[in-house]
């Protein structure tokens, strides 16, 4: 396994991990959607280094840009905050 | 011919039925036996609750909840735990799904 | 700290040792051990499929009958979605 | 170790998301919590289908000298993530719309509050 | 959501076609390349789902019905289950791949290892793939579009 | 060839392919009008129960049978997906067609005045194909992808009636705890395709040797299935759904519960049948360790059961419980049955546990009918509220008294015939279990003799003054159910020998399942 390989596929999990333990302990629902978005985008991206294409453009398309969209709805059809 | 086997014993419908019919036949004479003195609507058919008047239908009724309470109450601490168990939420839920997880992974897991 | 938080902690560190006990148990990355049913697929999707992905042909011809259930899963979910959001007249 | 680390990582997830279902209150933080849980087990199957150096299973203009079968990644995963990502997404939408239900009917997203079904 | 800005409906006005057509390549070349009926389903219905962000769920709401949206998910089901059962019909088997090296339409055979993109491969696949992502687009559209107008309105009467 | 033969080769598939076409074609066929939209579903129905008829006679009589999704032969690795069908598979489908023909019929009368049909429709149909195909597949990711189908069928079923929180609040619960439960199965077959490469259910119980992550997968399929089985303490969504779901598809989601309990025996008795009674870990088999977890977890669910049927106050909720104590003594049958693999009565515990399998599907149903019954006339859930209908509802009254006779155990109905072989059977392998389960169907009686005295006996309320009976459609339903119940109570035997014994034989018989896919290579 080449090294560049090994690096970057570490990064973007460790960044993965990162966004969605920031998506699970962001009060604001909003910035959590956002963070579950960018776990989307990471994760299609080592999707992507894992030679899977067509699995990154379904998480791209719909981890991504759908499940986001659909979590912002429903929180601006509720409430933003989290009340304890 | 109709009989169920399960090693032990069996389980015949047909037959039960039949003994059954007898049995009744039997009950129905003896019954027979009884006062023939009995007649309705009279004196002797009312309750008697210490002189009190009887109350109507309504007010008899005993609500479905309160059936079973000496029941109930006597198995409190059985019943206090149980309904704690039951708590509804959904969190609670998936945290009794975990735990049962736990369990069989130290059980069948370990050994 | 409440009982139902230790009951959760301890409940999720066990099951959390064992999940990591047993993926160290897995072939290691990049070495998969048995792949007979994935070389006979990329050695034959092109004879017998006549397509050029390998993807493709698992999905729509080698297990096409899961993709039938994966469109029925979005087709009940969108009669699901457009039943909850319905108008009841009342 | 360094040969298990995506495996680690797919643990990782699935436990950050039981987590955010099992500790969090908020309705649609356990809703992230699920959509978390699925990307992880995502992961783990696309992981258990990489080959070391293998290309991807499409053979229009692949890259010269690859060699096949031995040289590309497992398939059948891969067809196998994309059915869960749809799963994925109509499970996420129709909690979600019950999610949003529940919050006109309650006025509330904690979860401790929306128990009217208990005992 | 009544709408956003001039600027955001004449950028969406720009990137809707580009967006519909690089989903619609994604479908019709699932066969060839990366993508398939699902992933260019869901590019469309990412981009429609721009456009009721830009102009809003009502006016959206008002040029198409999500019965309409409904029924040509089924339109898409249908097509996608007949296919299969052309392949009872026609190789005795559901999901037969009836056209693969047929030589009828879309039933060449490519040659063994790298090839070019021939389109005209691919039996029953490519037909699958329109039905898939007739379906994916409309379903997906409509779940948006049902979800953000019931977001939008204050008091739904239930 | 003649066209029966043709018929039967290609009813697997037909028999998920004509209700997934209904259930497609169903929201533009309800544009016509609801006439249309009832002779359309019926005969859906009607052609899915021709074909799962037909399969049956064959299956019954020539053993299983495959069914290779898109080509003639198998491949020597199994690539294709299969479907398998053996006496077991037949069964549940069986009893799937009966309850799906209930609830249609029930449903005309029962949602005749609500809107949004179409999709009630749909969802009915989308819930009868996942259930068939749970039961009917021979691969195991094909059986994850049916069993959330059937997820998502129930939960939007569940939350029919959106105006009430409560209905909202059991779906959400419902699907949280069903969305996690199949992740982990997605996860566990991960692990399965990890070691070997397949996802064949016979090819995989044939190179199955029980690893530490062999055990892990069956701590996790175990698990997961038995929630949404039902058991104890992972039951709670179960009353919540039962209680809340409308009463006419509370069947077909008790079918889809079945089907997992389902999976639980194929898991245990196919999967892991080569391992089952090989494997001795510390002097213990494997067979008696799990067999003795399902036992515990199956006492504990009667106990709860009935202990919380006693104090519930609403009606479907209680039935909802006493669900949850039917369940358990399923599987403290097939516990028993699997405790003592090998021992003739095991054989008689399992057949017990098959047959209450259907009598349960039965008694529980026909509860649930009158409930809804009894619900569609007054509009009131709570047992406080309702009082003295017998007067006026007496058709309904009887069909309940039977289901609670039959339901507790009394001779001469079905529920007698297999409690009987459960009690015997596994006093055999300890005495204890069986007082335990006696009791406890005493107690049974107790909270079904309060449902009857608080419904149906007692002083007529004067808002129930002119209630009337039930519409023809449902005491039509209602009677089926009945009917059903009686003729297998008066001859268990003939039932026993046509379908029980074949399937309790096609469990045991792992060889058989496995040697039909890897042996016709």
């Amino acid at each position: 396994m080449g090294m560049e390989f090994l690096i970057a596929n570490i990064l973007v999990l460790i960044l993965t991990v990162v966004a969605s333990l920031v998506a699970v302990l962001l009060r604001d629902l909003l910035a959590a959607a956002v963070a579950m978005a960018a776990m989307s985008l990471l994760l299609s991206l080592e999707f992507f280094i894992l030679q899977a294409p067509d699995v990154a453009i379904a998480e791209a398309g719909v981890g991504a840009c759908l499940s986001t969209a659909i979590v912002i709805i429903a929180i601006k059809g509720t409430k933003r905050t989290e009340d304890e | 011919m109709f009989s169920l086997e399960s090693g032990s014993g069996f389980w015949n419908p047909i037959l039960w039925i039949f003994i059954f019919f007898i049995a009744f036949l039997l009950f129905y004479g003896i019954r027979g036996f009884g006062k023939s003195a009995y007649k309705k609507d009279t004196d002797q058919t009312k309750a008697f609750l210490s002189g009190n008047e009887e109350s109507s239908a309504e007010e008899m009724h005993v609500k479905a909840s309160n059936l079973y309470w000496g029941f109930t109450t006597s198995m409190k601490t059985v019943y206090t735990e149980l309904r704690k168990m039951h708590t509804g939420n959904a969190s609670d839920y998936v945290l009794w799904f975990v735990i049962i997880l736990a369990f069989l992974f130290l059980i069948i897991g370990v050994m | 700290m409440e009982k139902r938080t230790i009951v959760a902690v301890l409940v999720f560190a066990i099951v959390a040792v064992f999940f990591f006990f047993s993926i160290f148990l897995i072939h290691p990355f990049g070495k998969p051990g048995q792949v007979n049913m994935d070389d006979h697929i990329i050695a034959n999707t092109q004879n017998e499929t006549g397509t050029n992905n390998g993807v493709t042909s698992v999905v729509f011809d080698y297990r096409g009958f899961d993709t039938l259930g994966e469109a029925t899963i979005l087709f009940s979910a969108v009669a699901g979605v457009l039943m909850i959001f319905r108008r009841v007249k009342q | 170790m360094i040969e298990y680390i995506p495996f680690i990582a797919v643990v990782t997830m699935i436990f950050i998301g039981l987590y955010a279902v099992l500790f969090r209150r908020n309705l649609i933080k356990i809703v992230i919590g699920i959509s978390i849980i699925e990307s992880g087990v995502n992961l783990f199957l696309i992981t258990l289908g990489y080959r070391e150096g293998g290309v991807a299973p499409i053979f229009t203009s692949l890259p010269p000298g690859t060699t096949y079968p031995a040289g590309m990644v497992l398939p059948v995963p891969q067809a196998l993530t994309l059915t869960s990502i749809v799963i994925g997404v109509a499970v996420l939408a129709l909690m979600l719309s019950l999610v949003m239900h529940i919050y006109r009917k309650y006025g509330t997203l904690d979860v401790r509050k929306i128990r009217r079904l208990k005992e | 959501m009544s709408g956003m800005s001039k600027i955001v409906k004449t950028s969406v006005n720009i990137l809707f076609p580009l967006t519909m057509i690089f989903g619609l390549y994604v479908i019709a070349h699932g066969h060839l390349t990366p993508g398939g009926g699902f992933q260019g389903g869901a590019i469309v219905a990412s981009g429609c789902a721009m456009i009721v962000v830009a102009y809003g769920s009502k006016w959206v709401f008002k040029q198409i019905k999500e019965k309409r949206l409904s029924s040509f998910e089924s339109i898409g089901g249908v097509g996608f289950i007949t296919v299969a059962l052309l392949g009872l019909v026609f190789s005795s088997v559901f999901f037969g791949n009836f056209l693969a090296g047929s030589n009828l339409l879309f039933g060449t055979t490519p040659a063994t290892g790298s090839t070019g993109a021939d389109f005209n491969t691919g039996g029953v696949l490519p037909l699958m793939n329109f039905a898939v992502g007739v379906k994916v687009i409309a379903g997906l559209f409509v779940i948006v579009l049902v979800m953000a107008y019931a977001s939008s309105v204050k008091e739904w009467d239930t | 060839m003649n066209i029966i033969d043709v018929l039967i080769e290609q009813s697997p598939a037909l028999i998920i392919a004509i209700p997934l076409l209904g259930a497609f074609l169903m929201p533009l066929v309800s544009r016509i009008n609801s006439t249309v939209r009832n002779i359309f579903g019926l005969l859906v129905l009607c052609l899915t129960g021709f074909f799962v008829g037909i399969l049956a006679s064959d299956v019954l009589a020539n053993g299983p049978r495959l069914y290779i999704f898109g080509a003639k032969d198998l491949a020597v690795p199994m690539v294709r997906i299969l479907f398998e069908v053996d006496s077991m598979s037949i069964f549940m489908a069986l009893i799937t067609m009966v309850l799906a023909f209930i609830t249609l019929i029930y449903s005309w009368s029962f949602m005749k005045d609500h809107d949004g049909l179409d999709k009630y429709y749909t969802l009915v149909l989308l819930l009868i194909t996942s259930t068939l195909g749970m039961e009917l597949t021979g691969d195991i990711f094909n059986f994850f992808v049916f069993l959330e189908i059937s997820c998502i069928a129930s939960c939007a079923l569940i939350a029919f009636w959106i105006s009430e929180g409560e209905a909202l609040e059991a779906a959400f619960k419902y699907i949280v705890v069903s969305a996690i439960g199949a992740l982990f199965v997605l996860f566990a077959i991960g692990l399965l395709y990890a070691q070997y490469n397949a996802l064949n259910i016979a090819t995989l119980a044939n190179v199955l040797k029980y690893t530490f992550l062999d055990k892990i997968i069956l701590v996790l399929l175990l698990v997961v299935l038995g929630m949404k089985a039902g058991l104890v303490p992972m039951h709670m969504w179960l009353p919540d759904s039962y209680g809340r779901a409308p009463p006419s598809v509370t069947l077909i989601i008790m079918g889809a519960t079945l089907a997992s309990f389902y999976g639980v025996l194929r898991v245990i008795f196919t999967l892991y049948g080569n391992v089952l009674s090989t494997t001795m870990r510390f002097s213990i088999p494997l067979n008696v360790l799990v067999g003795w977890i399902l036992i515990t977890l199956a006492i504990i669910s009667i106990i709860v059961g009935v202990a919380m049927a006693l104090v519930q106050s609403d009606f479907m909720r209680l039935i909802g419980f006493s669900a949850v104590a039917e369940v358990g003594y399923m599987f403290l049958a097939i516990g028993a049955g699997i405790a003592a693999l090998g021992t003739p009565y095991a054989t008689t515990a399992l057949q017990g546990g098959i047959l209450h399998l259907l009598n349960d599907a039965l008694d529980i149903g026909l509860l649930f009918l009158v409930a809804g019954a009894v619900y569609y006339i007054t509009k009131k859930r709570s047992l406080d509220d309702i009082s003295g209908l017998a007067r006026n509802m007496k058709y309904t009254t009887v069909f309940f008294v039977i289901g609670l006779l039959a339901v507790v155990g009394m001779p001469p109905l079905n529920g007698f015939a297999s409690k009987f072989l459960i009690y015997e059977s596994v006093y055999q392998l300890n005495p204890i279990l069986s007082i335990v389960a006696i009791l406890c169907s005493i107690l049974m009686l107790a909270v079904f003799v309060k449902v009857f005295y608080a419904v149906f006996m007692g002083p007529e309320l004067p808002a129930f003054k002119n209630v009337t009976e039930a519409p023809r459609s449902m005491l039509l339903a209602m009677g089926v159910v009945a009917a059903l119940m009686i003729f297998i109570g008066l001859f268990p035997n003939l039932v026993i020998d046509a379908l029980v014994k074949p399937a309790a034989d096609a469990l045991l018989n792992h060889a058989q399942y496995i040697g039909t896919v890897v042996g016709g290579v």
